[in-house]
């Protein structure tokens, strides 16, 4: 047994230890089975739900770039009906934390999946997508805004009833502070970040970007500085003051990767990308971020965050 | 080792043997023991593996051309079909014909004996056994040449008294990825002696008939005096070659599956990137993914006319 | 001889081809020296200097991160007269075009810059930095609001004389087309882009930023998918229809790297990393960038700006 | 290759022997031919090369504790001093005392003999020879060891009658670079056997005296009789080490040069990441480059009380 208390207070929900899988990155958990105990996991999130279900953008959808990838799925998700009636009762019986990731294209329709996830059992709270740089209708254009995503924050945190809501941000802003001020301000109980950066590969041979949706978010390895320095400024600037927990992300693959985030002042972490190149990448995030903590006499793992010098 | 009920999982594997053709194809046979063992002893021909090629060594020496593109620090696995799966003892032997085209397979290309490389499989759903009776015509494009020729070689291990046929193309000779055409040997009688009959077809004539291998189909198919519905199809190799045999396939009543290739980031269902739009009964669209519904799929389903 | 017409116009400039070496990566020239002919590039930009010489901040002002660097030099420079005194006299010998960066802390400072550097001999351009991340006082705060960027370029520009002036823009914006706009409204004569993203890499056993500046400026090959976005946005938003040229750079290591940026729309590139990890590596660039127009039957290397499909 | 007047210049160097001691160091020798040959036939000991690393295999098995930090995939260079560099017929080897501390260092240190490896160099300004007549006292610690003992064996090779002293201190054992204590035998009488005095100290005593080498320096000194202007000293290691000795020797009246490390990205001079403070005759303040103007330095100039 481990001596580290790896339990985490995490917008209301008590955790059994910091470390999730990314939204768009573990499916909606049964295709991870195979390779993993989900439920050794602090939580999970699951793919963007939208309200109808979506094909998503043709193939190629993702491409490698020097230490990283991109993606452009474009939501491709069964919708929420299908969602709670064929992938809640299986989610249900998980013993841990689910945030489901809703995504939309006008604030009625993020309204409304609140409202009709809000009240199921077996979900821990929800995270809302307004940072995906794939599609072309909302996505990111709420998620650069303050005012709109005060906005849209204020109007679904009460669909949302007693479950925690978490707001994911890009990173594409001038200041991230402002954006995840307008979150807090809106009532958010959490925040995420970072979704994946703009980007784009072209094949030179034929002069035309690899990705059929041209355009692609940027993940993994490559962008793991700068979302560390994003969720330090975050915390700094925002966070701390308003008591409202971090959930990091971007590229993180091991336990130190994972400490990193939580020193500059994330409550959890998530595990996107790594999970491709390993299904069960983010078990071993959650085993070396506990021998991080042993090997450095930390005794309760929340002791980490923000405890940056 | 994580596995499934599949025994699908993440094994580590050893290189066994490299065998290079020329500058841009070589051939590896990897042994897997212990649970790795056990869960490809139910790999199946059209299956694949994904291959971990982050931490392995860049060649100093790379084909022409490659240099820009093999420079890339890759993250992601890579998915190879298998040439063959084969017990060894205690081990499992799995041996792939590698087409280097990039950094992945460039670095693949340059293991030595004895290293270690981590591999996610087997994975996905490949190709279906015939229908009692029938005869099995592979018909298979450049890279595409492996798991077709995997597919035909296992049904008549399993069943001597099957009947296979087999028709391999490529650009030209250097690019054809059958060990005994690069040996300067004659494939008929080495690696597809269990076949009817083979023939070869290149673009530039360099090996085979000068023309396109779906041409060389076409043409036996016509002498040969087989009914359709006598025969399937098991097709791999480029997208417009793979459309030409399924439309002479549903023309000519023929049941065909064919072995599709998509970018793949996970290989395992979980990123949606591997899309492959289908037809489905009611004429409606829907995307399936390769990795996990594919590589093999009905040709009608993927190319409805 | 090669066959490819490698000559291009870039803000009036004839240059031999459009490979150059970036801003503080290839020091006053002379350090390359001894490890390539700079007479080969289409030229290069010197490291930003300032009115009065800068000692920069203190080390480590460096460190590697997956597939990139950051730094945090801090603007360490000898000053505008000890450049014109000391390093022009050799500058002005290479046959190659040079553009001299500026920065500064106020708009007074940049204008006073271009006034002692525009009337020298052997300074082909000037180009303006108002996005480096690594320095508290201006830098970047200038780079990241269009009514600034147009008040300083238009400010600075008359103080150009004859000689054009970039401006160099920082990644780290929301909206990168309404700078690139500005910067054309306020009058520049090309736009560079990109300047580093800013970011951080913490030591997790002493919780404490890397770098003594705690933040720095991500850069190389993990970038540059990023980087090609951002050019092919200004392209298609701004420089196409201003006819400004762009000057491509972030993470540039090979000639296929090179020709990606220059479809997305640039029309010179800059190597900066990479030259760390081999001297000439822009020389390669320049060649690799040739044998590719010759492979493709490419006759004017100008042709590939902005031929995306 | 490029090269410059001093023959400094990227040239590719071919792994000779790679001798491991333990998980954590191993020696590696380079054979440099050609223009590589020429170029560090000039290299002097406290001068250091860049090794490129990006492209290098990466261990599947790693020292302990390693793991998390070896994933990294890296870009730049990495810098070594030389432990020996000698001609070996027509080629030159270098050789390198590694201590295995990250991902640079763990793919050097799983290289095979005839694995290329790029190599720029050599760079920098190494130690200074000692003025006419004056004994040569070497104080080293952990990695810092290796440029200091090739300083001192290349004197005594260039002048038989060099006197030379020699202080080497590490954590533990199993962390001390220097061949013969991992092999068990004495350095005193293998590779120092040239030196007139050898000393080792540990902090947990494993070998030579327990307690820093600093103080096994000072009080070997204050019993040696030896006047502060017979001798100079040559020191590399942890900087609280490179300050004690500095103290000590400004003191006692010793011309004292240290070597320094720092974080280098381009290794020659353009980056301006290796900042060493430095103060100047007049009292003010200046930034010089421990790539360039050093990594050996005078004490006086890097440690002024
Ligand atoms: C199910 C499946 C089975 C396969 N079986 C084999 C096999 O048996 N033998 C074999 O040699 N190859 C096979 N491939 C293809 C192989 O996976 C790719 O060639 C390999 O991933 C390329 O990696 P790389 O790093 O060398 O190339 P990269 O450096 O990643 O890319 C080089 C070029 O190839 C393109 N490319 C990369 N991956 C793919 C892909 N999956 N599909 C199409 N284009 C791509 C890139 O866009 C780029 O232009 C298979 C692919 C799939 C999906
Ligand atoms: C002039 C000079 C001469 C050197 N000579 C030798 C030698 O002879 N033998 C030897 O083993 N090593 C020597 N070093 C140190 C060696 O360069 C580093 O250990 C190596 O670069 C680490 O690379 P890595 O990828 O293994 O570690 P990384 O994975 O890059 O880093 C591992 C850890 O070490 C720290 N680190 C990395 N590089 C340095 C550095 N340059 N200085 C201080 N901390 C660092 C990192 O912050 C990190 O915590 C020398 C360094 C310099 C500057
Ligand atoms: C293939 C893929 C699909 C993704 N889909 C979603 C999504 O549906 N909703 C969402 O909010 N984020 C999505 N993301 C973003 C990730 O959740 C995460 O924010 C980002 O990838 C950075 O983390 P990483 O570097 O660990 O992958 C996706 C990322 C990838 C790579
Ligand atoms: C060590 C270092 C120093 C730099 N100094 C400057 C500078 O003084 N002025 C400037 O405008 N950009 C500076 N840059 C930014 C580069 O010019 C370039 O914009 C950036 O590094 C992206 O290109 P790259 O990925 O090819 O390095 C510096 C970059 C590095 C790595
Ligand atoms: S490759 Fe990830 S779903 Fe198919
Ligand atoms: S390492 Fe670049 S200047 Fe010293």
């Amino acid at each position: 047994m481990s001596k580290v208390n790896e339990i985490i207070k995490f917008a209301g929900l008590n955790l059994k230890n910091p470390v999730f899988t990314a939204s768009g990155t573990c499916g909606y958990i049964d295709e991870l089975d195979d390779y993993m105990d989900i439920e050794q996991l602090g939580g999970w999130i699951t793919k963007s739900i939208t309200l109808k279900p979506r094909k998503g953008n043709p193939a190629p959808r993702v491409v490698e770039t020097n230490g990283g990838m991109l993606n452009a799925i474009g939501l491709a998700n069964i919708g929420v009906e299908k969602f709670i009636a064929e992938k809640l009762p299986l989610i249900r019986q998980k013993d841990t934390a689910v945030f489901v990731n809703v995504a939309g294209q006008k604030i009625d329709e993020y309204v409304e999946l609140a409202s009709k996830l809000s009240d199921k059992d077996g979900i821990s709270g929800l995270e809302l997508n307004i940072s995906c740089p794939n599609v072309k209708e909302g996505g990111i254009s709420f998620g650069t805004d303050p005012a709109q995503i005060k906005e849209i924050t204020s109007e679904v945190k009460p669909a949302c009833g007693d479950k925690p809501l978490m707001v994911k941000l890009t990173p594409s802003v001038t200041d991230i502070s402002k954006t995840a001020e307008a979150a807090v301000i809106g009532g958010a109980d959490a925040l995420s970040l970072v979704n994946t950066f703009t980007a784009m590969v072209i094949d030179v041979r034929s002069r035309t970007p690899v990705l059929a949706n041209r355009t692609g978010g940027l993940s993994g390895p490559a962008i793991k500085p700068m979302a560390v320095y994003l969720v330090s400024r975050v915390y700094q600037d925002v966070a701390k003051y308003a008591e409202i927990p971090i959930m990091g992300l971007g590229g993180i693959r091991n336990g130190s990767d994972a400490a990193e985030f939580m020193i500059a002042g994330a409550s959890a972490v998530s595990v996107g990308t790594s999970t491709f190149a390993s299904p069960d990448a983010s078990l071993r995030v959650a085993d070396g971020l506990r021998r991080f903590c042993e090997s450095e006499g930390i005794k309760k793992i929340s002791e980490l965050t923000g405890s940056l010098n | 080792m994580s596995q499934n009920n599949n025994r699908s999982g993440v094994f580590e594997a050893s290189a066994a043997r490299i065998t290079h053709y020329g500058e841009k194809i070589c051939r590896l046979a990897f042994t897997l023991s212990g649970e790795g063992a056990k869960a490809f002893e139910l790999a199946s021909p059209g299956q694949f593996a994904q291959f971990q090629v982050e931490g392995l060594a860049l060649p100093s020496e790379l084909p022409e051309g490659l240099e820009d593109k093999a420079v890339r620090q890759p993250i992601l696995r890579r998915p190879f079909s298998f040439l063959d799966v084969y017990r060894d003892g205690e081990d499992m032997i799995v041996e792939i014909m590698c087409d280097i085209i990039g950094t992945g397979t460039a670095r693949l290309s340059a293991l030595n004996t004895g290293d270690k490389v981590s591999i996610l499989g087997p994975l996905g759903r490949g190709f279906e056994k015939p229908a009692e009776g029938r005869k099995v015509i592979g018909v298979a494009g450049g890279i595409g040449i492996p798991p077709v020729e995997h597919f035909l070689r296992q049904l008549c291990r399993d069943n001597p008294r099957q009947e296979c046929f087999a028709f391999a193309g490529a650009r030209c000779k250097a690019d054809m990825p059958i060990a005994s055409v690069q040996q300067g040997k004659d494939p008929a009688k080495e690696e597809y002696s269990f076949c009817r009959h083979f023939a070869a077809a290149t673009d530039d004539g360099s090996f085979g008939k000068n023309g396109l291998v779906t041409e060389a189909f076409e043409s036996w198919f016509a002498d040969s005096g087989l009914a359709g519905e006598e025969c399937e199809i098991a097709v791999c190799g480029p997208e417009p070659m793979l459309k030409a045999i399924a439309k002479t396939a549903h023309k000519l009543g023929i049941r065909t599956q064919v072995s599709l290739e998509k970018m793949m980031a996970c290989g395992i269902g979980v990123c949606q990137s591997c899309v492959v739009p289908v037809k489905k009964g009611d004429g409606s669209e829907e995307n399936k993914l390769c990795c996990k519904d594919g590589p093999v799929f009905d040709s009608r389903e993927v190319f409805p006319e």
